[in-house]
């Protein structure tokens, strides 16, 4: 990370004063956090999905279910010509059947594609830990990190404290 | 080179990739050593020769691939059967590859022999012989031999003659004395004329079971589907006569069910009313002068009108056809019976006509069962120091208990047989000088007069046996110390002999009467005038318990006398009126049935004063009450493979509870002499019956016409075909659309086709268990359907095999396209994408689809007879009907190189080719001038469950039935 | 141990009591194993014996060519689906109380699936052909039927698998991102690799947040479609007894049914061995009974119309083939499915019943037993009586199916016991959530 | 230790399903044949290239059967009874005359089972031996490898399309389908020509 922003990481035990922490800090405008939660947690969300967009994920599932029913189809009726055997005096391509392959594909396609966007998105899967992270934070702490530029740091190491973090560092 | 070598082929290339199953790492192809101009390798060569599993003689002809006989078709030249065979004759093959067949000469041993060579065999027959004649002991030398009245026959009287030997005895089973007493006796003719079943407007018949075994049963179906299935508007009449409904007796316009052994009187009283009604020769009033007809229909259970009713129709057929036959007429009244048939016939004026001397069946020529009797006592004294036994007599087994002739043998001497297969009897014999197959052997055989049959090697053999006539001519030779050319004995050889005899007959025709299988010319009917002889026709008289039943013991379709039991392809093929396979049954009426609160499957105890059997139960409706009846001829197991063929556990010959008496008039062996007593045992032997119900619950599978209706639909002519409705296009068929058409009417449920087909399509046999439990392979079943009153039925034969639907329910469920439509309408199987779902076999209404359960054991050298055009398929793939698609193939190969297109007639499948009243008809669907077409817009066509919207390739038509009053 | 029962647990809580299930396990678990592990021996050797010697062994015949192995398919795959009912449908209705047990039914329903998945396998007579049903460029040139219901399947119920194994995994990262920092050792790298190097940070839940509703709404109608693509196998068929446009929901509603007595039979047991009573409450308990005593009953409505449309449509053959069902050989299957699906649940109206254990799992094992029928009577009474009474008869079981049947239990078992030491069997964080959030001044409890 | 066992049990069980899985399975896939050694070493280059015999000399039923055929012992020795009859390997052909013994020749060229390939229809059609056989006129000893491969199964699943191994359907089909299209030919694509 470079020199010029250091991390500064709150530990707190509720969520109150977890979200009261982010208030402040986001009204005298420090806007780069990482908010660490065992659980999602709707007031946190609240502070913090206020200024940004929804997540592109859905994207993602879009694009991929529409791969699958194309490819479904495509794959049902060229493989049909391939031969063009007729069974039952049904028509070689013969669509009803062929919706179910197309919708099968359609969930599976969509599905995959939604966990590769999630998975691309949240920047998993992750190798290292990030410096700021805590075990605890998967346990039942709460953890505010703020990136700022060194000579800010004072004040920010107020505002958690005064928000009523059990612990400030570095 | 001599005409073997031509037969030095191992197998060759490609032969064996039919056979499927487990990978083969190395495989060799072997050659040709001397090249061959008769066999191409993969192409068929066919050789004529006639079939001898009984004595109708049937001409045949053997496919021959890669110097191996790998199918028998009837020969269409030949007068006897037209090109038909029977389940007999399609079954011959597994004789010849049996695999217990004895590995050459020897002592037998369990169910094979200790060899020893050829030459010490001979010497030890030749040693004794020759001590016997020095000894002035000829006549201790007996010789037994199945009909044989060709050239083989010849040369063993000569043999005998030259040897000193007692007369030569031909030993079969049905030797139909009372029908040449009878003849004696009215026309003074000591012979069994041709019955021209083809030339009857109505057929009369007295328990002859002339479409199963009766003289010559290919030969009488042909004619009585040309004279009863209906055409164009016509169609004979078959009443028939029996207390048990037999295949023949359900095959009848008109069942008659009589007390067991009243058919004589009936036949009197027949003609009685027809005197009457002056329907009959005036001559012949005084014979019948004494008959009550009241009395007789009292006493055989017929009444008085239906007595009329016959009169009526047999007096008005011009001409009509009275025979008698069966076990039913054969009793200690037989020659009575037949007599008063024949005073029906000629009262009638059917001599001549439907009944004609001259072409004499071959049976006249068979020793009488009296002098068999004979033969026996001698053998009891000790008589008989040496006992010669030919191939295709099995006297231990065929011959009545009361005659113990087993027990005899043992007596005489030294015992030869010349058996290719194990039997009851090679089992008391001391050696076996192993005859060769006769397909495999020169030989000829009339079946009747006019007609001479050459049999002609068809293949070398496959085990070490040499021909029965030249190990008697060696033999002989030996024992009077002549050589070859000289002497009583000069020929080389049986082939030598045979030529000899036929040259003059042949002259330069030779090459011609070994294409066409024999010789034959038209005899003219030889004019013969009937005695008006007086008949006292009783019933006849029945040894033991007098409140027991009568016991009908009828010759097998499918074993004859038991000869043919050693194939496990008729075993497998269901009994078409029980639909039972594998094992034998006592046939119980019902009412009986109840009262000793048996169900079939259960054990009973049969005994009559001669002897007792137990056999499990089959409840029969249609029996009559005072009569059970066992079929002849099921024997042991054919062959021993673990899963599949488990051997009857007891005995199961109902010959052994016979007399062994003969009849005093002909000499004939009585067939209905004992009466049986029943008793339940406790036991269970379930049958493997393969039919769940005879009852179709007005599904409408097969369907039937009234006659008058037929007629008339008939006059409106051709049906035009109405346009399917369909959601989606129809299926073009760019070239040829193949279909089939079965006539139910035509159908008399013979089996032949299913044993055909087993043949040309390598269909695997299951054995008993396994086939009761529904896993059965035939690829085409004969249905028996039943209407009507339960103790008096119509039955309707079904045909039952792959639609060929054009909308099949069984192609798009198949994962795999493994099923599917071919181009040229054929509902395809392929084996190689079958995974085995068997979804196809659950969504095919009509069931007619078949799994590889196991990998079904083929014992060696069975494997041998496979079609190599035919894949043999593996364990856990569906199979079904493929229209012969081989055949298909081949017929189109042979039409490209002709470059033209395949014509009518071109193709014929297997089950069409067998069938003897031609019930089935392949073709192009679209050659409007085609036979198939023709049947297919028949007014009585129609489609099994066709309300299900399959639009099956597969065309019926309606059975028509007479409208009895 | 837990102190937690009396007052509602805490965030550390949950982690301890969780982390507690995965302690290293007794005797009587492995007992189990052992027992388990045998039965399923057992079944593989009678599946060689079938490979080798052929399908004859399995009691199957013309014309119940089909018999115990797609009846026990069709059951594996609706025990499947109460699983993603719960983790799923349930997620998206916020069903708060499907929070501590939808972990165990998706395990389960993965489980069941795998099984299920066998038995096409199984049932195949040429099994070593098996991938001629799979769709790829191969040297034949070759391709399968997309015609055919069972490829149908193929795609139906591999894309069940992927799916539901999917939403399985995301929904366990971050539960093992705690047990990661809760374990040490091995079991901490092993859960490190799994975890994704999950953190929790705001970045990644709103992208989780987002994605585990998404694929909560895919599997919604994927599972609907795959019992329905299933029945098809038989609605598609012409056998009457099949070819019913009733199937499709007839057989969803059966699947959801078997598969919460199966969740319960599960549960129930982990509940008491791991005393979870903290977290898998009374109210749990009553909301299942009352989902299977409502499935239940739609399921009778089912049975009710099935009966009436094959008397009322009139068709002969139909009703033949019903009749015999009713009165004939299989008759005592049919009674015996009509009581336990039918009357067995109907206990369930009294609260008592569906508050109690032992009540609960009776009702459940019976209404196993009832759905395993149920499927049996589709299959083999309708083909033993169909269009052709010619083939008309019975089927019997034999040794080889009856056990390879009993061996796919035994494999779906070892699975289960095995995931339960293996992984968190209670959703950690979805655990968490419904617990009132830790707030340092009560008075703001909940001030939004 | 306990969760070891359970994932040790658990393993294991998993391991014997896929071996019995995967050894019953392969046990009955297609075979694959191979050159091997031949009872007489018979060099078909010498014949058609040096002597330019016609293949319809010794293999005589191509244009008539469903089998090519392979020459008697009889038409061999017709020209070395006297060409170069004092070699070893020629001397073995009059002793398999001697013995009255076919040579066993190993098949080479191994379709599939379950398939029908007649070589009349082919060489009706005008196809030349060495479309199907390869150059034979070159070779030595007679060799093909032949048949479906799994590798090429796996092959083409990761998306490459390697060429069609001789003798395996797909091979078959190409030449079919090449045929139609450009000779304007008749070959049959139907599926039951070939598997009957």
């Amino acid at each position: 990370m470079p020199a010029t922003t250091e991390t500064i990481l709150g530990v707190f035990a509720y969520v109150d004063t977890t979200v009261r922490a982010l208030e402040d800090l986001k009204a005298k405008g420090y806007h780069d956090l990482t908010v660490y939660t065992p659980v999602p947690v709707h007031e946190i969300e609240e502070v913090l999905e206020r200024d940004r967009p929804v997540s592109r994920v859905r994207l993602f599932t879009l694009i991929g279910g529409l791969t699958g029913t194309a490819s479904g189809f495509l794959l049902t009726i060229w493989s049909a010509m391939q031969w063009g055997l007729t069974t039952g005096g049904k028509p070689v391509a013969s669509i009803p059947p062929f919706i179910v392959i197309a919708f099968e594909m359609t969930i599976l396609f969509g599905g995959v594609a939604t966990v590769l966007g999630m998975a691309l998105l949240g920047r998993l899967p992750r190798l290292t830990p990030s410096p700021s992270f805590d075990p605890r934070f998967t346990n039942d702490r709460f953890g505010v990190a703020v990136h700022v530029a060194p000579e800010r740091g004072g004040s920010v190491r107020e505002i958690l404290r005064a928000a009523g973090a059990d612990e400030v560092r570095p | 080179m001599n005409r073997r070598d031509f037969f030095k082929i191992v197998a060759t290339s490609g032969a064996s990739a039919a056979v499927a199953g487990g990978q083969r790492t190395t495989e060799n192809i072997l050659p040709l050593v001397v090249p061959n101009e008769q066999l191409v390798p993969g192409v068929a060569a066919w050789f004529a020769t006639v079939c001898r599993e009984c004595p109708a003689g049937c001409g045949v002809l053997a496919r021959n691939r890669e110097g191996r006989v790998v199918k028998l078709e009837g020969n269409p030249d030949h007068p006897v059967n037209h090109g038909a065979l029977c389940v007999r004759g399609q079954a011959a093959l597994q004789g010849l590859y049996h695999p217990d067949r004895f590995v050459g000469p020897g002592v037998p041993e369990g169910r094979g022999v200790r060899p020893v060579s050829w030459e010490s065999a001979r010497t030890q027959v030749s040693d004794r012989i020759a001590e016997l004649r020095k000894s002035g002991q000829g006549r201790a030398i007996a010789v037994v031999t199945q009909l044989e009245n060709g050239s083989l026959g010849a040369l063993l009287d000569t043999w005998v003659q030259a040897m000193g030997a007692r007369p030569r005895v031909t030993l079969e089973p049905f030797g139909y004395e009372a029908l040449r007493a009878a003849n004696r006796i009215t026309f003074g003719r000591d012979a069994i004329p041709y019955h021209a079943f083809e030339d009857a407007e109505v057929v009369l018949s007295f328990g002859a079971d002339f479409l199963e075994t009766w003289l010559s049963n290919v030969g009488h179906a042909r004619g009585f589907g040309r004279m009863h299935a209906f055409r164009d508007g016509r169609a004979g009449t078959f009443i028939h006569v029996e207390p048990r409904q037999s295949l023949t007796a359900s095959n009848a316009d008109e069942w008659l069910r009589n007390a067991p052994g009243t058919e004589g009187m009936l036949a009197l009283a027949v003609l009685k009313v027809m005197v009457a009604e002056g329907l009959a020769d005036r001559r012949f009033a005084e014979t019948v002068a004494k008959v009550d007809v009241a009395r007789v229909a009292d006493q055989s259970g017929v009444p008085v009108e239906r007595i009329k009713h016959v009169a009526e129709v047999f007096g008005h057929a011009r001409p009509g056809l009275a025979v008698g036959g069966g076990v039913a007429v054969s009793g200690g009244n037989a020659t009575d019976t037949l007599v008063a048939i024949n005073l029906l016939n000629a009262a009638a004026g059917n001599i001549g006509k439907t009944v004609r001397f001259g072409p004499d069946s071959a049976y006249g020529r068979v020793t009488p069962y009296a002098e068999v009797v004979q033969l026996a006592k001698a053998m009891e004294r000790g008589e008989i120091k040496l006992l010669l036994l030919g191939p295709g007599v099995n006297p231990a087994f065929t011959l009545p208990g009361g005659l113990k002739f087993a027990d005899a043998i043992k007596k005489a001497g030294l015992v030869v047989s010349f058996a290719s297969l194990p039997d009851e009897t090679t089992a008391l014999a001391g050696l076996v000088l192993p005859d060769t197959h006769w397909l495999e052997s020169w030989s000829d055989y009339s079946p009747r007069e006019g007609v001479m049959g050459l049999l002609q090697p068809t293949m070398s053999p496959i085990r070490d046996a040499k021909p029965m006539g030249d190990t008697l001519l060696a033999i002989g030779r030996a024992v009077l110390g002549t050589e070859e050319g000289k002497g009583p004995l000069p020929w080389g050889s049986q082939e030598q002999h045979l030529r000899s005899v036929w040259e003059p007959l042949v002259k330069t025709e030779w090459a011609t009467a070994l294409r066409q299988g024999g010789a034959w010319k038209e005899i003219a009917a030889a004019p013969v005038a009937a005695r008006p002889v007086a008949v006292e026709a009783a019933a006849a008289s029945l040894e033991g318990d007098p409140g027991g039943f009568a016991l009908l013991a009828y010759p097998s379709f499918k074993f004859y006398d038991g000869r043919a039991a050693t194939r496990a392809w008729l075993q497998e093929t269901p009994d078409t009126m029980t639909q039972a396979v594998w094992d034998a049954w006592v046939e119980v009426p019902a009412e009986a049935a109840a009262k000793l609160g048996v169900v079939t499957g259960d054990v009973l105890k049969v005994a009559s004063p001669h002897g007792a059997l137990e056999l499990p139960a089959y409840v029969s409706p249609t029996l009559h009450a005072r009569a059970v009846a066992i079929p002849i001829g099921h024997r042991y197991a054919p062959y021993h493979v673990p899963r599949y063929v488990a051997a009857p556990p007891t005995p199961t010959n109902p010959v052994a509870l016979l007399s062994g008496g003969a009849e005093p008039a002909s000499g004939g062996a009585i067939y209905l002499g004992v009466s049986v007593t029943l008793a339940k045992n406790g036991g269970r032997r379930p049958l493997a019956i393969l039919q769940a119900t005879h009852d179709q619950q007005e599904r409408e599978l097969a369907r039937h016409v009234d006659l008058r209706a037929a007629r008339e639909e008939a006059l409106r002519g051709r049906r035009e075909p109405e346009e399917p409705i369909s959601m989606y296009p129809e299926k073009q068929y760019p070239g040829y659309r193949w279909g089939l058409a079965i006539d139910v009417d035509a159908c008399v449920g013979c089996q032949a086709c299913v044993v055909a087909c087993q043949a040309e399509n390598n269909v695997a046999v299951v054995g008993k268990p396994s086939a009761a439990y529904g896993r059965a392979m035939h690829w085409i079943r004969i249905e028996r359907w039943a209407e009507g009153r339960a103790d008096h039925p119509t039955n309707l034969f079904l045909p039952m095999l792959c639609q060929h639907c054009e909308v099949a329910p069984c192609e798009p469920v198949c994962p795999v396209f493994a099923a599917y439509r071919t181009d040229e309408g054929l509902n395809a199987q392929v084996y190689n994408r079958c995974v085995g779902t068997r979804y196809c076999g659950n969504n095919c209404p009509y069931h007619v689809r078949r799994f590889n359960w196991f990998e079904w054991e083929i014992p060696a050298p069975l494997e041998v007879q496979l079609n190599p055009d035919v894949t043999v398929r593996q364990l856990g793939v569906m199979e079904k009907c493929t229209m012969c698609i081989q055949r298909i193939v081949a017929g189109k190969d042979g039409a490209k190189d002709e470059k033209r297109a395949v014509q009518d007639g071109d193709i014929r499948t297997a089950c069409q080719q067998t069938c003897p009243t031609q019930a089935i008809t392949f073709g192009n669907l679209k050659d409007d001038k085609g036979a198939v077409v023709g049947l297919v817009r028949s007014p009585r066509a129609y489609h099994v469950l066709d309300e299900l919207g399959t639009r099956p390739s597969v065309t019926y038509l309606k059975k028509v039935v007479r409208d009895h009053a | 141990m837990s102190d937690s029962r009396s007052a509602s647990p805490t965030f550390a809580d949950v982690n301890r009591d969780v982390v507690r299930t995965l302690e290293p396990p007794g005797n009587l678990y492995f007992a189990w194993m052992c027992v388990v592990a045998l039965i399923l021996t057992a079944g593989i050797v009678a599946w060689t014996a079938q490979i080798w010697w052929g399908m004859g062994m399995a009691g199957k015949r013309t014309p119940q060519m089909w018999a115990m192995y797609i009846t026990s398919f069709v059951f594996w795959i609706g025990i499947g689906h109460a699983g993603t009912l719960i983790s799923a449908i349930l997620y998206l209705f916020r069903a708060r109380w499907r929070t501590s047990i939808y972990r165990a039914a998706e395990a389960m329903t993965i489980f069941a699936v795998l099984t299920a998945g066998l038995f096409p396998l199984i049932h195949a007579g040429r099994m070593w052909f098996a991938y001629f049903l799979l769709p790829y460029p191969n040297q034949r040139y070759l391709w399968p039927n997309f015609r055919s219901p069972l490829v149908w399947d193929v795609f139906a119920i591999s894309t069940y698998l992927s799916i539901s194994t999917v939403f399985f995994i995301v929904g366990l990262v971050p539960d093992i991102a705690a047990l990661r920092d809760a374990s040490t050792g091995w079991r901490r790298r092993i859960y490190g690799m799994l975890a994704l190097g999950w953190e929790g940070a705001d970045s990644q839940w709103r992208h989780y947040r987002r994605a585990y509703g998404l694929l909560a709404s895919l599997a919604t109608p994927l599972v609907l479609s795959v019992h329905s693509v299933v029945s098809w196998d038989f609605a598609m068929a012409l056998v009457p007894g099949w070819h019913s446009t009733l199937f499709a929901p007839f057989f969803v509603d059966g699947a959801i049914f078997s598969g919460f007595a199966m969740v319960l039979i599960l549960l129930l047991p982990m509940r008491h061995f791991f005393g979870l009573h903290a977290y898998i409450e009374e109210k749990h308990l009553d909301a299942m009974g009352k989902l299977i005593l409502v499935t239940g009953l739609v399921l009778t409505y089912f049975y009710v119309c099935e009966i009436f449309t094959s008397i009322y449509s009139g068709d002969e053959i139909e009703k033949a083939s019903l009749f015999w069902k009713v009165t004939k050989s299989y008759a005592w299957a049919l009674w015996l499915m009509y009581f336990c699906n039918c009357i067995s649940p109907l206990i369930l109206f009294s609260k008592r019943a569906r508050t109690s254990p032992t009540i609960l799992y009776v009702v459940s094992i019976l209404v196993l037993i009832g759905m395993w029928f149920e499927r049996f009577n589709i299959i083999v009474p309708s083909l033993g009586h169909d269009f052709y009474p010619y083939t008309w008869g019975i089927y019997y079981p034999s040794l080889t199916d009856t056990m390879v049947v009993i061996g796919s239990f035994a494999w779906f078992f070892i699975l289960f016991l095995g995931f339960i030491k293996l992984m968190p069997s209670l959703s950690i964080v979805e655990v968490k959530e419904t617990l009132p959030p830790p707030l340092k001044d009560r008075g703001h409890a909940g001030h939004h | 230790m306990g969760a070891k066992a359970g994932v040790g049990a658990l393993g294991v069980v998993l391991l014997a399903i896929l071996i019995f899985l995967a050894v019953s399975s392969w046990s009955r896939q297609p075979a694959v044949a191979k050159a091997s050694i031949q009872p007489i070493n018979f060099p078909h280059n010498t014949h058609v290239q040096t002597y330019k015999i016609d293949c319809q000399y010794c293999h005589s039923d191509a244009r008539r059967s469903e089998y090519a055929g392979l020459p008697s012992v009889t038409r061999c020795l017709g020209c070395h009874k006297i060409t170069a009859a004092d070699r070893p390997e020629i001397k073995k052909l009059g002793e398999y005359l001697a013995r009255g013994e076919p040579v066993p020749w190993v098949r080479v060229n191994k379709l599939p089972e379950f398939t029908y390939f007649p070589h009349k229809a082919h060489v009706r059609a005008n196809l030349k031996c060495q479309t199907c056989h390869g150059a034979v006129e070159t070779m030595t000893t007679f060799g093909a490898e032949t048949g479906p491969t799994l590798t090429n199964d796996l092959l083409n699943l990761v998306g490459f399309r390697p060429a069609a191994r001789p003798l395996t359907m797909g091979w078959c089909v190409d030449c079919h389908r090449r045929e139609n299209a450009t000779a304007g030919m008749h070959a049959p694509l139907d599926c039951v020509t070939c598997h009957h």
